[in-house]
């Protein structure tokens, strides 16, 4: 993408548009898989303005990893390894940590989301007879447990962002409400290719918080396949600064894995 | 009560058709691969396979080859090499596979009312999905002491799980090279453990550090030592991953004959040294180990 | 007490009477308080006949001490303190390991017992304003859920064993019965300072099981608050031999903790 | 964000009239006995003195000197040197301590469910007993994937957990020096913790042992470094118990009067180096640590 002055890709922008959002001093997680862009977003947020985060990473190895610049590697696990781990532990406690409301932020995948932000990675079409089967659930419903959810979606389409969800996986804050569910938190912030979307409070829907450089309001309720909440002025999302690319091509990706289909072995 | 055995009596002794295996390690990581194989080369049928988390060689590998009746897991993919296990993706649209359908909560829940020795456990994942429509094992139950709601999750106690550590006692007191993955909790979970390990050594080794004692030889049944059992996956501190492999397995996996290709290659009368050879060789090994330990 | 042959105590008559009870290659353990006998008892049978039995001792040190011959110090904790724990877990797992059925066997004290194997820590006199306040529950419900609970009574009186306990802190297999509970173990041994009882299968009662050298049926009936089944046949309570005591006192007990009321410091 | 700071601010800041307290150790080892003796001096009352295992000085201590409004705990005992605690039997002779009367069982259970997140955790211990008829907090239930029945307790999250241990960074990565006690369960399921360290070390230093960091600083509110913080108890791997000081305590904490003036020796007033000189002095105190280390 060029925006005139600095080449960026899509996933450098999501990730910076995250790695604005993570508080110094905060808490969080990212889960095991596919999650170079949360790993690349924390990276960024360390070095950047949050020093002291904490972020709990998955499989293989799990720790805690605190006051440490992350560097992107092949796998979630590898930042840990490459750094240390200053605690190892049973992996079930950091859910624990999700559900009792430890974690201020937590990311998390999608195959689909609706309206509502519940998302499904479960199956597409009926669950007896799937015409697309997903990974499966994971550990994404806790995810929303966090109080911020950050929903990475890699494809802007109206079979990715669906009027309802073929299986709610993972349920966003009005389908936990309506099952009288014991907490909610999880206010979730959706980052795909075309724009960046929160909930709004008073519908508990979808609305865009802002398109992408170059991405028309038009363009993105096309590829929708629901009625997206659209306020009156819609920003554009904030594009990378040369600093911010500059730190996250040569300190937190400098194997550049965020462009690389697959890992470096 | 001599614990240390052979793989094949171990695998021959307390994996029955029909059981409810669990097999523990995460994607990539101790998998105990060369137990896999095992269970393939017996012709295991009908299996519970319960993943503690995604051991997605050892869970496809044992799905592709039929030995599985039914599936307990919350995911099975190979991380960024490939999302969905591609065996276990097959058998689920074809309807060949049954599928415990949850969210990983679900699955520690019901690995800790095991654990624990109640008949359910409740978790706030779940609220508000459809887990529940789908599988009768998960419940939604209003709390006694007030007014929310809460998934609850029938208990599954593994007849047997297994695991892989760097080292053991040949009573079963074993400790992992790093991450502790599930198994812990699968290992209190379970009637029975088979420790498959990469050396047994003495008691007393495994006494300097009781801290790194993660898996107590109480339910052990059995003491496995396998060189490279974990391989191609990482066997924490003793060697890395073989990505090279895994890459070939996913191809082959692919299509149904290249699957049978494969286990023909590389499982079906191989013994797991045959298959280190064929899969690496001696200076892949070598290179795996360099700088691990 | 002298049998013509050899001087035992009452403790140590306990002891050899619980140890010989304790198979080879079991597994059980030992509560946190007063555990002088079980531990003794623990240590004898690791010497005599079960070199392969695994003790979970409790507080403080916790650990799993197997394949060890065992010293009886001042406190349960030296036991694994002296020799090294092969592994240091979190300490509820224990219980865990009583619910789930693992533990063979398990020790319990009362300080008030009746017909049913009930047992009471609470209090004597009603709850709400007890005569006697007892320290209180611990484990002891549990422990009921080892295949066998060995339950040592410091006192055989009509204040000790009771008609029925005035709180019931550990159910007998009767009371988690009618309680429809969901696992019923812990077939209960009560060894007293007169004798030896287990329970009658078909009435679920306490029954008389052999009385201790020297002491009468009558005598047993006489400090007894409630019906004890008697057998046409009881007999003796088999004594301490000299190699148990000799390797009691000179192996397991060289300190004579088991005749001192307080530890040695 | 600075987390290290004196006891007085810590307890100052973390300890309110009517808070949940969880005092973490266990019989003699590893109770953090200056804190206790720091929320007395500042006449800390109405508390839920809430303890995972007997930390049995603590305990007596802050119920004798009228801090504690109600204790939930199974047992309160002094081992082998007196059964059950002075000051707590005497207490509830008189009705003056709300008891929620537990098992040891129901304690982890209601901790597990704080510490799970969830409102409520199903145990065996308890069932066919008296508890449930005492304390409103422990329900029976039906097994909903059956017809047993289990115990159910209600979720204690504690406002603030004090744990003692041997080390720790100045984030409250905090390691002990043997034993566990409760202190894990007691330090996930409570809100904040303040731990009470022998020697505040460097980051890097715990991580050369990751297996040994039982207390995860995420939730750590306050880290006080405090040499012989648990005397008269044992400091694992630091000192040994005094015997002769607890054996001092359990004579004075028999009457009231005699209560009394323990505190008016030995805490009111006094700063822990204080109460260190006088109970113990120097030898005594070098005494405790020979061959420890």
């Amino acid at each position: 993408m060029d925006t005139g002055t600095v080449n960026y890709t899509i996933a450098e922008l999501m990730v910076c548009t995250f790695a604005r959002e993570i508080p110094d001093y905060s808490v969080g997680g990212v889960p095991g898989v596919r999650s170079e862009v949360p790993l690349a977003a924390v990276g960024l947020a360390a070095t950047m303005h949050a020093p002291n985060l904490v972020c709990l990473t998955m499989a293989p190895i799990f720790a805690a990893i605190t006051k440490e610049q992350l560097v992107l590697t092949g796998f979630t696990s590898e930042y840990a390894r490459e750094k240390g781990a200053v605690a190892i532990f049973e992996q079930e406690y950091m859910y624990d940590w999700l559900h009792k409301g430890v974690m201020q932020w937590f990311f998390g995948g999608a195959m689909q989301i609706d309206q509502y932000a519940d998302t499904n990675v479960v199956c597409i079409g009926d669950w007896h007879k799937p015409k697309v089967r997903g990974p499966g659930g994971a550990g994404l419903s806790a995810a929303y447990y966090a109080h911020r959810c950050f929903i990475w979606v890699n494809e802007h389409s109206k079979r990715v962002f669906v009027e309802k969800v073929d299986f709610i996986s993972a349920a966003g804050p009005r389908s936990k409400r309506l099952a009288n569910g014991y907490v909610v938190r999880g206010e979730p912030m959706v980052v795909s290719p075309l724009a960046v979307m929160d909930i709004d409070p008073a519908t508990e829907r979808l609305r865009l918080k802002s398109v992408h450089p170059g991405v028309s309001t038009d363009e993105v309720l096309d590829n929708t396949g629901f009625d997206l909440i659209v306020p009156d002025h819609v920003p554009q999302t904030q594009p990378p600064t040369e600093q911010e690319l500059n730190i996250l091509r040569t300190e937190v990706d400098p194997k550049g894995i965020l462009i690389h289909e697959e890992p470096l072995g | 009560m001599a614990k240390v055995m052979s793989l094949e009596d171990a695998i021959s002794k307390f994996v029955q058709d029909g059981s409810t295996v669990l097999i523990g390690g995460t994607y990539m990581t101790d998998e105990p691969v060369a137990a896999a194989h095992e269970i393939i080369r017996q012709g295991k049928k009908d299996l519970t396979l319960v993943l503690g988390e995604a051991a997605c060689m050892v869970g496809d590998l044992l799905i592709g080859a039929g030995c599985v009746k039914k599936i307990v897991s919350s995911l099975l993919g190979f991380m960024r090499l490939k999302p969905i296990a591609p065996r276990y993706r097959r058998a689920i649209e074809r309807c060949d596979l049954e599928v415990w359908e949850a969210e990983q909560n679900h699955v520690h829940a019901a690995l800790r009312a095991a654990a624990q020795g109640v008949p359910f456990m409740p978790t706030l994942s779940g609220v508000g999905c459809d887990y529940h429509k789908v599988n009768p094992d998960i419940k939604v139950l209003q709390d006694p002491f007030g007014d929310r709601t809460v998934n609850i999750v029938k208990a599954i106690e593994p007849d047997v799980t297994i695991v892989h550590t760097a080292t053991s006692d040949d009573w079963g007191n074993a400790q992992h090279g790093g991450s502790l993955h599930y198994d812990i909790l699968s290992c209190r979970a379970a009637k029975k453990v088979i420790v498959m390990t990469e050396q047994v050594v003495s008691y007393d080794h495994i006494r300097k550090n009781p801290d790194k004692t993660h898996v107590i030889g109480y339910n052990v049944a059995a003491v496995v030592e396998m060189p490279f059992g974990a391989y191609p996956s990482e066997g924490q501190a003793c060697y890395r991953y073989d990505l090279d492999h895994y890459r070939e397995y996913l191809r082959m996996a692919e299509t149904d004959a290249g699957f049978e290709e494969y286990l023909d290659k590389y499982v079906r009368g191989k013994a797991h040294n045959d298959f280190l050879q064929l899969a690496a060789g001696t200076n892949k090994l070598l290179e795996l180990q360099t700088g691990v330990h």
